[in-house]
């Protein structure tokens, strides 16, 4: 290719009325002026291509930003939080010397479009995003939407993207904790894959995505860089370059877990030897992201010699370089002095490494190619200063309509229903899934399915570091049917249960993060729908004192003008000062009491009863009660580290009646209890919040109750555990086999 | 009975781990001179009567390749 | 004693072989792919993991890993070598066991506490169990059905140099329930299921069986 | 610049779960006159210079294939 035809900043200073392909890129007309007045002429097709990814949606939350600015305006004071939103990932403080990072991140669409790769990238960008805080990953968790069971291509789709999860987390050797699988007509079409990734690091380690310190190397390394996702930029590289060779440019990336493994450990190695003074993954928006960024926020100024990235595909021309979405790569900002060793621990880990630039005190960002200048920037333009929209919104028509509410039919058989929702895809054990993923690796996990959260011991994670016996606990949850009927009240149940399932283990909550899965932005009731749930996640979240520490959003989950039901996932991190005092799922031996902590009111709203047997979404959801949760959460804590409590499950879909169901199922242990109200359908079936079941040595009873009165928290004994059967008294009876084969036969029967 | 090869590799411009992984691994192996490595899957299929190509090709395009990131060859062995 | 534990590129339950090395009151090595040095040895323990991604063939690769050439021939001549999964397939590609370790029948990968037979206590890592003992181990990989040609198996079966065998359901269509076989001295042992994440109460499986593997070796090396 | 094609197939007398699987689905989809079907794997070899066949057999037998399961087949495109 000759130079002839390469847009430099000279070219676009001689040609400034040139006319670039801006809305192929997904760029506004006035958005493209903008770029024009901040450079002062036209942009170069390079300069469009950085501009075009760091302000697209996805990158810039134009849409979003002014209702995430609640998340740190309303944030509860907290002294545990080190590192808050706006860097890859927020840094929680976990005692002894220790800090946690953790972050939820959705990769929807490319799960739809090739679930495998899709889930698979997913995991791999997120663990990424993870190191470049200067942690070991150390778990992974999964929170998975999906069409109607039967649907023909939910079977595709769905064993793609758990197939993909477990190809790229079993290979990387990071523990799979957690997760949801929840399927909804809604979904079709639009799966939510969401991936979580949780690391560990010592306090003192922390890494910002920063270059500081002219004359400090940009290394890039790991994967070359090849034609990965850029299907918008051929545009680019064909309106400017008339060659044959940019036909063929693929959409889908494709994942190679073991570069990312060899990735980690190489990272790993030079953070011990404190050999990075910058670190950035690069994620969806490649080279432009990972320059612009680690420079906006450093000195300011970076040099970047684009001849000098290694390719796989060497016709890739400046445009699609900056654009390349290929995954398993990462950036460094080193001293000059430390390059030689850096090095080292890349050939010893077999990770390639080049160095392609330096940073600079010129307050720009300067790229060339083939010697002639073809970027120059101020990168905190791209970076940060990108357009903020205030998108109209407004309740959507029929949201009245929609939570009247319908008194739907009672069963007359409750134990017929109780075996209808516990097989019901929705409820049905998980297995089939959660059996494709290592959960034992690395030999820390404490907790993992069926617990309500995951459990990670920290002592044995990073050898050489301060003793302890603490432990972090991880749950996501959301329900896009409860934030259907109201998203203010959905987010803030969906943080509700995550919190409790987090205190259900003996943990307690510490910090939050997020990932908001939306219709399109441009839709004032999807926006509506948006801002009700940012709000009310924001104000839980100050009222529970748990901070959120960053998420991810993401938009245009609809397909024509049927958006998916608001689905914002919520991930919740808490600690517990001593892993051994963790509370196991479910009923762990025999002849313990059964007992119910919280109150049952008539709340069928979006409820799986009314989804299951009359398909019904109407009304509103259960009540939102944080102070309730708040104490509930006490009360836990302080049973297990005073080692009160021998089991424990959260009440949520289904209620009471799946709670029972799953904790004789998870340790085969039956038991026979008394309803604690009047109305045996309203006490088994309905999906009031703030609930906990749990299991307590006959002894210790008056201990938990007294703790209860102490918080306020309702306690109700229900019974024993043992037998094998689960015995419901006047009303049911089911042996366990029967419970079993029902729970678990769903799954398998429909996916093979 | 008919016997039909077809051939599905990853389309060229998608990145192959496995074959990269292989490439590296010849030359320790003293293979020095192997330039490139792609690996990609064979499927050896007998069929009752007749091939019929157009019949093959919908099943290769179905069931036996994912043509979002592969191409496929068939052969027909009669 | 010192057990050296390996590290290929991929390796995943190093860390959890070298803590289970450490339970049992030995010293774990750690021993690196790259270098031609067992570092003096008393036995060696090939943890599980996808080394090299799994890439090719499970195993295929490491074979050829610099370490194996000092490996191969010391356990020809008697080291005591256990391979669990990874470390059981690149046995198998190194041809120090018998046959090979292929896709799972069901073709999913599959991680869950299995329940194995011990078949043969009498080799150098499972002089701790008895025979005919059930032990609880959890299993997890996509690539574990054992197959061997039919004089092979005669041979395995014949001389009892099947160790272990799946019992309560075959979890991937292992030939025989084939859950772990040894080479005819007793020295290597190879297996699908992981006795190191089988060592302690807190984590892993619900099950502390893991731990005779380490007490079998730890015995034989004292009275050797 | 030699290419050589090494085709891997597990020996028939291996179970080959995938393949069954595949043959499986085949009439779930209206294919329904397919009596088998065996996947294996598929190399395509990039190599500087001259292809030497010996050398090839070498790569296929130590690397490529386990021949304890797998037999091999292989053909230079010159
Ligand atoms: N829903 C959200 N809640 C809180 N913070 C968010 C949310 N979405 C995005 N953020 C924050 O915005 C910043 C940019 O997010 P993102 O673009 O996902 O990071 P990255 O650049 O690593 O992909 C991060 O700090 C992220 O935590
Ligand atoms: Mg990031």
């Amino acid at each position: 290719m000759s130079a002839r035809h390469l847009d430099t900043v000279k070219r676009a200073h001689d040609t400034p009325d040139e006319a670039l392909p801006y809305a192929e890129l997904g760029m506004k007309p006035d958005e493209y002026e903008r770029v024009r007045a901040i450079l002062g002429r036209r942009p170069t097709s390079s300069e469009l291509a950085i501009y075009s990814v760091m302000w697209s949606e996805h990158c810039s939350y134009k849409s979003s930003k002014v209702h995430l600015r609640q998340f740190a305006a309303k944030a509860p004071v907290s002294a545990a939080l080190l590192v808050g939103m706006g860097e890859n990932a927020g840094v929680v403080d976990i005692g002894d010397g220790w800090a946690a990072t953790f972050k939820i991140e959705s990769h929807n669409h490319p799960s739809y479009v090739e679930p495998h790769q899709g889930a698979a990238t997913g995991v791999g960008g997120i663990v990424r995003d993870i190191m470049s805080m200067g942690a070991r990953p150390i778990a992974v968790m999964d929170s998975l939407r999906f069409g109607g069971a039967a649907e023909p291509d939910t079977r595709r789709v769905l064993s793609g993207v758990v197939g993909g999860i477990s190809h790229y987390g079993n290979c990387l050797g990071l523990p799979n904790i957690g997760g949801e699988v929840v399927f909804d007509p809604c979904y079709l079409g639009n799966p939510l894959v969401n991936a979580l990734c949780v690391g560990l690091l010592r306090k003192d380690q922390i890494k910002l995505a920063t270059a500081p310190g002219p004359g400090n190397r940009v290394v890039l390394f790991g994967a070359r860089t090849g034609a990965d996702g850029i299907g918008g930029a051929s545009v680019l590289a064909s309106a400017t370059f008339e060659d044959e060779s940019h036909t063929k440019r693929p959409a889908v990336q494709v994942g190679d877990p073991f570069m990312e493994k060899l990735l980690i450990e190489c990272c790993l190695e030079l953070f011990e030897k404190d050999l990075v003074v910058g670190i950035q993954d690069l994620g969806a928006a490649g080279v432009s992201c990972a320059t612009t960024e680690l420079a906006a926020k450093g000195t300011g100024g970076m040099a970047v010699d684009l001849d000098l990235v290694p390719l796989r595909d060497p016709t890739l021309r400046p445009e699609e370089i900056l654009m390349s979405e290929s995954q398993e790569r990462m950036m460094a900002v080193v001293a000059p002095h430390d390059v030689p060793a850096f090095m080292d621990i890349c050939a010893r880990w077999d990770v390639p490494a080049t160095v392609i630039g330096e940073v600079t005190d010129s307050g720009r960002l300067v790229m060339t190619w083939n010697g002639e200048v073809i970027v120059d920037i101020p990168p905190g333009t791209a970076a940060d200063e990108g357009p903020v929209y205030e998108r109209p919104y407004h309740e959507p028509a029929g949201q009245h309509a929609l939570n009247v509410a319908v008194d739907l039919p009672r069963p007359d058989d409750l134990r017929a229903t109780l075996l209808r929702l516990l097989g019901s895809p929705n409820l049905a054990s998980k297995e089939w899934v959660t059996s494709q993923y290592d959960r034992y690796v690395r030999g820390n996990t404490v907790l993992a399915q069926p617990a309500d959260a995951g459990m990670i011991r920290i002592s044995e994670v990073m050898p050489g570091a301060t003793p302890t016996r603490r432990g972090i606990a991880l749950a996501t949850d959301g329900n896009g049917r409860y934030a259907k009927l109201d998203p203010y009240a959905g987010a803030q149940l969906a943080l509700s249960e995550a919190y409790r399932n987090v205190a259900a283990t003996g943990a307690r909550p510490l910090a939050v993060t997020n990932c908001l899965n939306f219709g399109s932005p441009e839709d004032p009731e999807v926006m509506w729908q948006f801002a009700e749930a940012v709000r009310g996640l924001a104000d839980a979240c100050r009222t529970l004192g748990v901070p959120v520490t960053g998420g991810n959003v993401s938009f245009y989950n609809q397909t024509g003008v049927n958006a998916i039901n608001p689905t914002p996932v919520v991930g919740v991190l808490g600690v517990i000062d001593d892993v051994a005092k963790r509370i196991r799922p479910g009923f762990t031996a025999e002849g313990l009491r059964v007992v119910l902590l919280g109150d049952t009111a008539e709340e069928f709203g979006g409820s799986e009863y009314a989804h299951v047997v009359h398909q019904r979404l109407a009304g509103l959801p259960p009540r939102v009660d944080l102070v309730a949760e708040r104490a509930l959460a006490s009360v836990l804590v302080s049973a297990a580290a005073d080692g009160l409590l021998e089991g424990s499950h959260d009440l949520s879909d289904g209620g009471l009646a799946i709670a029972l169901a799953e904790a004789c199922l998870a340790q085969g242990v039956g038991c026979s209890v008394t309803l604690p109200g009047h109305d045996a359908f309203v006490d088994l079936f309905s999906e009031s919040a703030a609930r906990v079941l749990v299991a307590v040595r006959p002894e210790a009873f008056g201990a938990l109750a007294e703790l209860c009165a102490r918080h306020e928290v309702p306690c109700y004994g229900l019974g024993t555990t043992g037998g094998s059967s689960l015995i419901v008294e006047e009303v049911m009876e089911i042996p366990l086999g029967e419970l079993r084969l029902t729970h678990e036969r769903t799954l398998p029967e429909i996916f093979g | 009975m008919a016997r039909v090869i077809v051939d599905v590799m990853l389309k060229p411009e998608i990145l192959d781990p496995q074959g990269q992984a292989i490439a590296r691994a010849l030359p320790r192996l003293g293979f020095s001179r192997v330039a490139d490595v792609r690996q990609g899957k064979r499927f050896e299929i007998e069929i009752d009567g007749p091939a019929d190509e157009a019949e093959i090709t919908k099943m290769a395009e179905t069931l036996l390749a994912n043509t979002v990131i592969e191409d496929f060859t068939i052969r027909l062995e009669q | 004693m010192r057990v050296g534990v390996v590290t290929f590129p991929g390796t995943l339950d190093d860390q959890d072989a070298a803590r289970a090395v450490r339970l049992a009151g030995a010293e774990a090595v750690p021993l690196w792919h790259a270098d031609h040095d067992l570092r003096g040895v008393d036995a060696v323990f090939l943890p599980g993991g996808f080394s090299y991604g799994d890439y090719l063939r499970c195993g295929a690769i490491s074979r050829f890993a610099p370490i194996m050439d000092e490996l191969i021939p010391a356990a020809r001549d008697g080291l005591p070598v256990l391979g669990t999964c990874n470390g059981f397939q690149i046995l198998c590609e190194a041809h120090l066991l018998p046959g090979a370790l292929t896709r799972n029948e069901g073709l999913h990968y599959v991680c869950r506490d299995q329940r194995v037979r011990v078949e043969n206590a009498g080799t150098a890592w499972t002089s701790a169990f008895t025979k005919g003992q059930e032990i609880l181990l959890p299993i997890k990989h996509g690539e574990g059905r054992y197959v061997a040609a039919p004089e092979v198996l005669h041979e395995l079966e014949g001389s009892g140099r099947v160790v272990f065998r799946y019992a309560g359901g075959n979890p991937n269509g292992s030939m025989n329930d084939i859950a772990g076989i040894a080479n005819a001295a007793g020295t290597i042992v190879g297996l699908m299921p992981h006795p190191e994440h089988a060592v302690e109460e807190l984590t892993g499986a619900p099950s502390l069986d893991g731990r005779g593997f380490f007490a079998s070796i730890l015995a034989k090396l004292v009275t050797a």
